[in-house]
């Protein structure tokens, strides 16, 4: 079981980025929820790609006779790196604008839709 | 010619993506030919859209492997048989949405055109549409799960950049920071459950999971979570907090749109139900599941839309509420799916029932939605109870609001009551009392839009509307198609089922052939 | 069911992280770290990435080709993020 | 409205080493860790230094306006997908690897297993890093240069002044 840390670790992440998505009333801070989330997400898919005593798997003057860890996911983890940015990125400028035009970034005092 | 139709599935993301890449250096040198340019562009994309399911109706399902040399397979001999690239799969169902996002798409960029004519920032506006229908297009036409998620990406994050364009003070961006927050959790969550299946399998393809799924706690965890994270997107009722929202805020021709986005997510839930998990799970319990969340949707959002007086927050839950129609004809084929004789006896036409109101929502209500933005576009006022009298000076929108909403309500000879008369027949052989409430939501809709109807349309002139004009012709032209094929999917609903929504049923039902068109010969 | 956004009780809201903490954990139980349970896309890689491609670091072989499609999703994801922002800042002419 | 002395000359000194460091990066992804994604980073950490030594205002006088990034990244994009649909007009698959092993560009035959690494290999891989790179470099830079024009620049005085007045008061909302 302690060998499994990495994947308890995980479900303690997601479960603190829930539980601050849900219960912070800054949006800044829901935002800083959704990065541990996605950290959560890429540590795990890194996690699941793990191989005992693996080594990065690039053949320009790698070592002789060691596996190499799983590649795939690797590549997925990348990606989702830069979709979080993206995400990320328009989230903090759609806050920059209500906070221009609210003067507040709390979710109580802008809830203006509800009419 | 060879070469197009070679390419088709490559195409029809390449085409729109081209065209959006190229719309940024169009506006800056040569801003006169932009309008043209996106009209061009997004009838193109239609046509590969068009293209591609004709060719999927004709010559069965169609298999392209990204990055492959000429000639070699979807599954390579000396990979054992295991697809590695990214492989799109368009079988009916996926040539199904193809039809419908491309009417819808091609439409709207028709109002788009003339109702913004007057804004700023439009170079980025129409990218962005051109991104999102992209997004649309390759989230139904994939058949790797690591593609879904990206595609679903671009999906949420161009629709949430759309909601936000008219900023409104504010509440426009509001109404889209809370779309993106939802559904950016819930596309993570769907990347969470496809790292729980690779770990398992080591495999991202649909059909290559599909054929080595078996029942574990892992998998049941990844399924719950595809279910939360794909009704999320779809704007089923837990979760539909954020739908209208953000429909309400979004200019008009967007909404239209956006209802054919969340509706490929309803594309999602229903092929990894289906396709991904269709034999292993116990479906009576995941069925009854589908239907809960349905009848919820239905209840709920005809309820919460009837004291609106926004016309558009209205109009958005009355999607959420349609939305309860496809996933309760759907559900209840899922939960008789290994009953033979049921799903012969009503399983079938529930599926097909479900599977067209998904065609005929997205046409009668992003027509509906485009005729109201023709009212706010010339009056510029959403509230209910300040409207009215607009039938004297608005003729046509009136009839297309009018068509729409009959449509909606399903009263003959609209495509809406062709698709909720399938619904109710085969409902109703499963269990009666789901089919009665089905019934009354329709008729509460009905006592709605009437209402709508009355208050915008009917009425003496009001002073303060005294000049307002009928919307520019491009627009009318956009509602026009819609209308089209709103009238013509009443008139010959038996032509269309035959057509396009049962080989799309039968895609769903038959598990076999989706994974032998990829695998081939490796079973 | 409300109209609500972010505002829910807060101890319906406990309850929820933590079970979906401990539903998250059950993948602990089913997954064994460093040894994954079959790794056969993967092998191909390793052992195909220098043929097919003439890559030697094999996760950019994956990324620009194997799966060279998902990076063109993943780069238009970020021209999205880059439309949004220059529309949410852009200036009104009159 | 710049920073302070030190703070200038350094980035001066910084900025290339920055831009060459990106570069490298881009240029060795097929065969060092690295690639298009995290040498386009590198590359516009070295604007956000730009932004930092000269203020939002100088430093587009200086170096050039968002819109010019908008083309950048857009032209990085187009690479990308001519790129991919050379492939097609050559009669294979869309994103098909069609330099690799030819003997042109990119196209050296690459020695199998453990070697010291060619950079003339791997055929299309390095042109969409390098797609992928310009691509990145310019979309960072524009989301920068967006976010710094829409926030209010502070003067010097109050940059200079200490720090409790613009600390002052954990509530939010009431500064306008």
């Amino acid at each position: 079981m302690i060998a499994n840390l990495p994947f308890i670790a995980i479900a303690l992440l997601i479960g603190i980025a829930f539980a601050i998505i849900l219960l912070k009333k800054n949006m800044i801070k829901m935002v800083m929820g959704l990065g541990i989330l996605e950290s959560a997400v890429n540590l795990f898919l890194i996690t699941i790609g793990y191989r005992e005593d693996g080594i990065a798997p690039i053949f320009t003057n790698a070592p002789e006779g060691v596996n190499m860890v799983l590649p795939t996911v690797q590549a997925l983890t990348l990606t989702n790196i830069v979709i979080g940015v993206a995400g990320t990125a328009l989230m903090i400028s759609m806050i920059m604008v209500i906070y221009k035009k609210y003067g507040t970034i709390n979710s109580d005092k802008m809830r203006r839709l509800k009419e | 010619m060879s070469l197009i139709l070679d390419n088709l599935p490559a195409l029809l993301i390449a085409v729109p993506l081209l065209g959006a890449f190229l719309i940024p250096i169009i506006g800056r040198f040569l801003p006169k030919i932009r309008d043209a340019w996106i009209i061009l562009v997004s009838f193109l994309s239609s046509m590969a859209a068009v293209l591609t399911a004709f060719t999927v109706y004709t010559k069965g399902t169609l298999v392209y492997v990204f990055g492959a040399a000429a000639g070699s397979g979807a599954a390579p001999i000396d990979s054992g048989g295991i697809p590695f690239r990214i492989i799109f799969t368009i079988d009916g169902f996926g040539a199904f949405m193809l039809l419908s996002a491309a009417i819808v798409s091609f439409a709207v960029v028709l109002y788009l055109v003339a109702s913004q004519k007057e804004r700023s920032g439009k170079s980025e506006f129409y990218a962005l549409y051109l991104l999102l229908t992209a997004g649309i297009f390759g989230m139904v036409s994939t058949g790797d799960l690591f593609n879904f998620f990206v595609f679903l990406e671009i999906n949420t994050l161009s629709g949430a950049a759309l909601v936000s364009y008219h900023r409104k003070g504010g509440i426009a961006v509001e109404g889209a920071l809370k779309y993106l927050i939802v559904n950016t959790v819930g596309g993570l969550m769907v990347l969470f459950s496809v790292g729980l299946l690779y770990a398992q399998y080591n495999s991202l393809n649909m059909a290559y999971i599909a054929s080595q799924m078996t029942l574990t706690t892992l998998n049941i965890v990844a399924l719950v979570l595809f279910i939360t994270a794909l009704a999320m997107k779809a704007g089923a009722v837990p979760f539909h907090f954020a739908t209208p929202d953000a429909y309400s805020v979004a200019p008009s021709g967007i909404t239209a749109l956006m209802v054919v986005a969340s509706q490929a997510g309803l594309y999602g839930l229903f092929r990894i139900l289906f396709t991904v998990y269709g034999g292993v799970i116990n479906t009576v319990t995941v069925g009854w599941v589908i239907i809960v969340i349905g009848i919820l949707s239905m209840v709920i959002g005809v309820t919460m839309a009837l004291p609106q007086k926004d016309i558009k927050r209205l109009l958005a839950y009355h999607a959420v509420s349609q939305t309860g129609y496809m996933l309760l004809g759907v559900g209840v084929a899922f939960a008789v799916l290994g009953d033979p004789a049921a799903t012969a006896a009503f399983g079938q036409t529930a599926m097909e029932g479900g599977l067209f109101h998904i065609i005929n929502h997205a046409l009668y209500k992003g027509l509906l939605f485009l005729a109201v933005g023709a009212v706010i576009y010339r009056t510029g006022v959403w509230s209910l109870n300040k409207l009215g009298g607009l039938g004297h000076n608005m003729k046509w929108t009136m009839v297309f609001f009018l068509i729409g909403a009959l449509a909606i309500a399903g009263i003959p000879p609209f495509n809406g009551f062709a698709s909720k008369l399938m619904i109710y027949e085969s409902v109703f052989a499963f269990n009666p009392a789901l089919s009665i409430i089905a019934m009354v939501v329709s008729i509460l809709t009905l006592a709605s839009f009437m209402k709508v109807f009355h208050s915008v349309f009917m009425g003496p002139k009001l002073p303060e509307f005294e000049n307002v004009k009928e919307v520019p012709k491009l627009m009318i032209a956009g509602m026009v198609i819609l209308t089209i094929f709103v009238i013509g999917f009443g008139l010959m609903p038996d032509l269309v089922v035959d057509s396009i929504v049962t080989p799309a049923a039968n895609a769903l039902l038959n598990q076999g052939s989706y994974i032998t068109a990829v695998l081939g010969g490796f079973l | 069911m409300t109209d609500s956004t972010s505002i829910f009780p807060k101890k319906v809201v406990i309850v929820l992280v933590l079970l979906i903490t401990l539903i998250l954990l059950l993948p602990a139980a089913g997954l064994t770290f460093g040894d994954p349970a079959t790794t056969l896309t993967d092998q191909y890689y390793i052992d195909n990435s220098q043929v097919q491609t003439g890559a030697n670091n094999v996760v950019s072989a994956i990324v620009f080709d194997f799966r060279g499609f998902d990076t063109l999703g993943e780069a238009c994801v970020l021209f999205v993020a880059v439309l949004g922002v220059a529309m949410l800042f852009r200036r009104v002419r009159k | 409205m710049t920073s302070g002395l030190i703070v200038r000359t350094a980035g001066r000194l910084i900025v290339p080493l920055i831009f060459i460091f990106g570069f490298y990066l881009v240029a060795h992804g097929h065969l060092t860790p690295g690639g298009g994604f995290q040498g386009g980073a590198v590359i516009a950490t070295g604007v956000a230094l730009i932004l930092i030594c000269y203020y939002y205002k100088d430093s587009i006088e200086k170096f050039s306006p968002a819109k010019n990034f908008k083309l950048i990244e857009a032209s990085g994009l187009l690479l990308y997908i001519c790129t991919a649909l050379s492939a097609l007009v050559l009669g294979s698959s869309f994103l098909f690897n069609w330099l690799n092993a030819s003997g042109g560009l990119f196209g050296h035959a690459v020695t199998y297993g453990i070697n010291a690494g060619d950079l003339f290999t791997a055929g299309v891989i390095p042109v969409l890093n390098f797609a992928i790179g310009i691509e990145v470099f310019g979309a960072l830079s524009v989301v920068l240069l967006y976010m710094f024009a829409g926030l209010r620049e502070t003067t010097r005085a109050e940059d200079d002044a200490p720090a409790p007045v613009l600390l002052k008061k954990g509530k939010k909302g009431d500064r306008k």
